[in-house]
């Protein structure tokens, strides 16, 4: 569409009369997108925040590989190799019996007394592997047994997989979470911006009947539409600014032992990604209600 | 420059608003459409302006089928034609210059020449006081000239009146027809749907009488009637 | 009846509608308000109904100061006067028949006066046929005529129709008139503003015409007209 | 107000009217109830959840109270019930020495072999106390070291703590999620109602006109708000049982140690608040609504 400098210049203007002129409808629409993304950064700090917490604790984990007493040391380095050769395993470190009884005494603690009559030392020569990825863990175990030199091997059978398996239904209950927060917030913000245009229905049909486009009937309802986004997503994405971060300094100060997601990036990213919402909503939602009404 | 050829308007409730109405205006034309209340004369203005379809027969504007046209040239069309709508159609929330402006505006008219004409019609439908007023603060009979100020800005190929003196006293009224006539004369063509009987009867001109969606009565120098 | 003592109306925005107005009508008056377009009339009905208050002045209205009625009295005076609105004020989002029944439920009219009356109203219009319609359906001189219906419908004290014949045809407003007659003769007082001065002279009723808000003539058996 | 058979036939037929009427305008108030109200209270179901497994975790907590050597079996009896009588301790139970190796060995799996060269138990008679409120353990703790025939006391200091503050912060967050949720869920729901009676101010200022009292304009527009919340509510609530089910059986079936709320009655009185909350403020948004075009 050819526009000129007056028609650019009255699509800006009306713009904003238009936003101050319905002063009702414009609090209400930024008020609504406020609330939604709100709630829905909200809700995906929580998600990406007990993501971070399971990693955590999954990055715990660990498999321990007793080795077949009386192992010569090139064939404790051939087995080290192999290990590392063995799908997800990310670190492999050797604990000879002397540090395994160390361990085992400080382990007991004020009951150390209870080793006080043993003089050889029962325990044998382990290594002690990270995994990279913990879901392969049960795997990796299964293999590593198998491997030449391995009397036994130990992960936590049981228990590990109590966790896994809830760390996964966590982030899957997080995605389903997300999209339907998503599909909500998409809902909510575009009914609002329906129902701000159906109350100037009457204005939209005047128009068209003056012999305006289509387009110079939307384009301020779409900037409006933005104007609006942004507002809306900027305000949530302020109050989430900087209620997240007194949430992250409550959390250190009181559970410091709890590791929150504090990555300017990632969060940058997920702030940015809120007002790219708001924005685009508000214009898409202005468009299809504005479509509606065009049609005289 | 207008044609209708058989022209019928079924709405969709199944009333029948316009029966074979054929009849044709020339450019420069000046037009009274007269006849009772029901009889058709704001549908027959609703299918020049394209804001209903026939639904029989063709009305032909400029050379063109308005019933084909692109939905494109739907606003070209428009843009030619100024109308007083007979519930006066202002944007509630526009002032009534920026009501008057809109016209222009939609136009993609200059802001010089918004600045020039605008006032000028306001001063023209004496109305140049209240220019600041919403549509609410008025009285009816000036959101019927806020209206007329609107049809008659971006200077029309036609100028449709519906009931343009429905509000008005006498003597506003005929200010009102002398600056029709005016128009008229530098070549606008206008068509006055009125019920107003004194005026025809005065004027003298073409007069097309409907009356119950029929085309009754079709006179160059015409007074007010419709049969029956 | 009613009592208009130095009635003086300004708007928010500085407008003076009404100036010192002193009027006197009594029960069984057929009174015709005239005078330009802006000159106040419309104001002057608007502060009968309570729809604004007066700058300074006292509107009596049946011995009852109208701007100190407490506000659960306001609906009450309101179902005691008639409106036939300037600009309709139809329900958009109700038929042609639930508009005129809606005056009887407001008042608490039961379903068999409901059932009566409304038919009966429609058809002294001559609406009969388009009870099912909505307003945005008809064409203006039936919204107008709905509009008379909806406010003759339940008997009104007062009845004050403003610019009831704009969108009428010369034998459909004859119509209304003799119905208008004959409704004051059944004892209901008539205010009606207007610009048809055939109609004002014709009838030889009392005439009181407004300029620029200020009460210029009040005539027993007037014509049309207000001085200048 | 007297009111004749009439008025509420009117009331009725004009309420069930207009909700035809302005379909468009309905389904967007249902459909935000509905959103609004399927957030809160899936949020309430994760509070309460997430209380629920705290809590499940907190039980789970003891105290290990340790003995003097032989003590005579009277004043254990004694000290059992001075243990009782701590402030928060539900039960107590007794822990021999004997039973108490047993345990350690079958605690050593396959390294029990340590325990081999040993032939004098070394380990005290103790005390198994569990709790009623958890917040109070670290006190009944102290309390309990201080009774006469006490060696020392265990409890899992510094995890303990750290649980029960990340569980005690998770109940503030929980508080102040929900209290959060159910003002965004009166907003928007208000918004939503404000604005669609704010699209037929005209009709209500015609009616106001026409002599209506306010009552009887509002009462369309309150049972038509009543509707609406009830409609919302009810779809959010059918739409959330469902789901609660089919989510309680999958957990129960694929993470079966995670405890879930299912109690019957507790979900019957939170659907049931929803809807009622629902109700509410579809009525009192309908008549604060209504009320600002009243004064005409
Ligand atoms: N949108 C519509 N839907 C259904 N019927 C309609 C519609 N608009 C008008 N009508 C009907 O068509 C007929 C002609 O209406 P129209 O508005 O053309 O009359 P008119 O000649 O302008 O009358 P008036 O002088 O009263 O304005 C009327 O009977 C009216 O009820
Ligand atoms: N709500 C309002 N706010 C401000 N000014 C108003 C308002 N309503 C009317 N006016 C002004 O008051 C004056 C009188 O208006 P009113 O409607 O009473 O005129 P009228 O005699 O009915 O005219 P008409 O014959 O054109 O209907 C006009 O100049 C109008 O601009
Ligand atoms: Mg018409
Ligand atoms: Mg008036």
């Amino acid at each position: 569409m050819a526009m000129g400098v007056n028609t650019l210049a009255y699509f800006f203007k009306e713009t904003a009369r238009s936003l101050f002129r319905n002063t009702w409808l414009s609090l209400a629409a930024t008020g609504t997108i406020t609330v939604s993304l709100l709630i829905l950064g909200a809700s995906l700090l929580l998600v990406i925040n007990t993501n971070r917490i399971a990693l955590d604790l999954e990055q715990k984990l660990e498999i321990r590989v007793f080795l077949v007493p009386n192992l010569a040391s090139n064939q404790v380095k051939q087995l080290e190799k192999r290990i590392y050769l063995v799908p997800g395993v990310a670190r492999v470190s050797f604990v000879s019996k002397e540090k395994a009884m160390e361990d085992l005494r400080r382990g007991l603690g004020e009951r150390k007394d209870i080793l006080a009559g043993i003089k050889k030392n029962p325990l044998p020569d382990a290594f002690q592997v990270k995994m990279a990825r913990s879901e392969q863990i049960a795997n990796a175990a299964a293999q590593i047994s198998s491997l030449p030199g391995v009397e036994q091997v130990r992960y936590g059978q049981g228990t590990v997989e109590k966790l896994l398996l809830v760390t996964r239904w966590m982030r899957i209950a997080g995605i389903i979470i997300i999209g339907a927060l998503i599909l909500a917030a998409l809902f909510l913000i575009s009914s609002i911006i329906r129902l701000s245009v159906f109350a100037r229905r009457q204005e939209i049909s005047i128009m068209k009947v003056l012999g305006a486009t289509n387009w110079f009937i939307r384009t301020p309802f779409l900037l409006e539409g933005v104007t609006l986004g942004f507002l809306g997503s900027f305000v949530a994405v302020v109050i989430l600014y900087f209620s997240y971060w007194s949430f992250v300094q409550q959390v250190s100060m009181f559970v410091p032992f709890v590791p929150l997601v504090a990555d300017q990036r990632l969060l940058f990213n997920l702030f940015g990604g809120l007002v790219g919402l708001g924005l685009l909503v508000g214009m898409v939602g202005s468009f299809f209600s504005v479509r509606k009404y065009l049609k005289v | 420059m207008i044609h209708f050829y058989h022209v019928s308007k079924v709405y969709q409730n199944g009333v029948k608003a316009l029966k074979d109405v054929t009849m044709h205006i020339s450019k420069g034309d000046f037009l009274f459409l007269v006849g009772p209340s029901g009889a058709g004369k704001t549908t027959l203005t609703k299918l020049l302006l394209r804001e209903e379809l026939p639904t029989k027969g063709q009305v032909i504007f400029c050379g063109k089928n308005v019933a084909r046209l692109k939905s494109q040239e739907i606003p070209l069309l428009r843009r030619k034609i100024g109308v007083v709508f007979q519930d006066f159609r202002l944007l509630p929330k526009k002032t009534v210059y920026e009501n008057v402006a809109f016209a222009l505006e939609v136009a993609g008219g200059s802001r010089q020449i918004i600045k020039k004409r605008v006032p000028e019609a306001l001063e023209m439908v004496g109305l140049a006081d209240k220019q600041k007023m919403f549509p609410s603060q008025l009285s009816g009979g000036e959101q019927q000239r806020a209206g007329i100020a609107r049809a008659i800005v971006n200077r029309p190929l036609l100028l449709i009146t519906d009931e343009p003196t429905g509000n008005l006293d006498p003597k506003t009224s005929w200010e009102l027809i002398y600056l029709l006539q005016e128009i008229n004369r530098l070549g606008t063509t206008v068509i006055m749907a009125t019920h107003a009987w004194d005026i025809v009867n005065a004027l003298k001109k073409r007069v097309v009488a409907l009356s119950g969606g029929q085309m009754v009565r079709d006179e160059k120098r015409g007074a007010y009637g419709y049969g029956g």
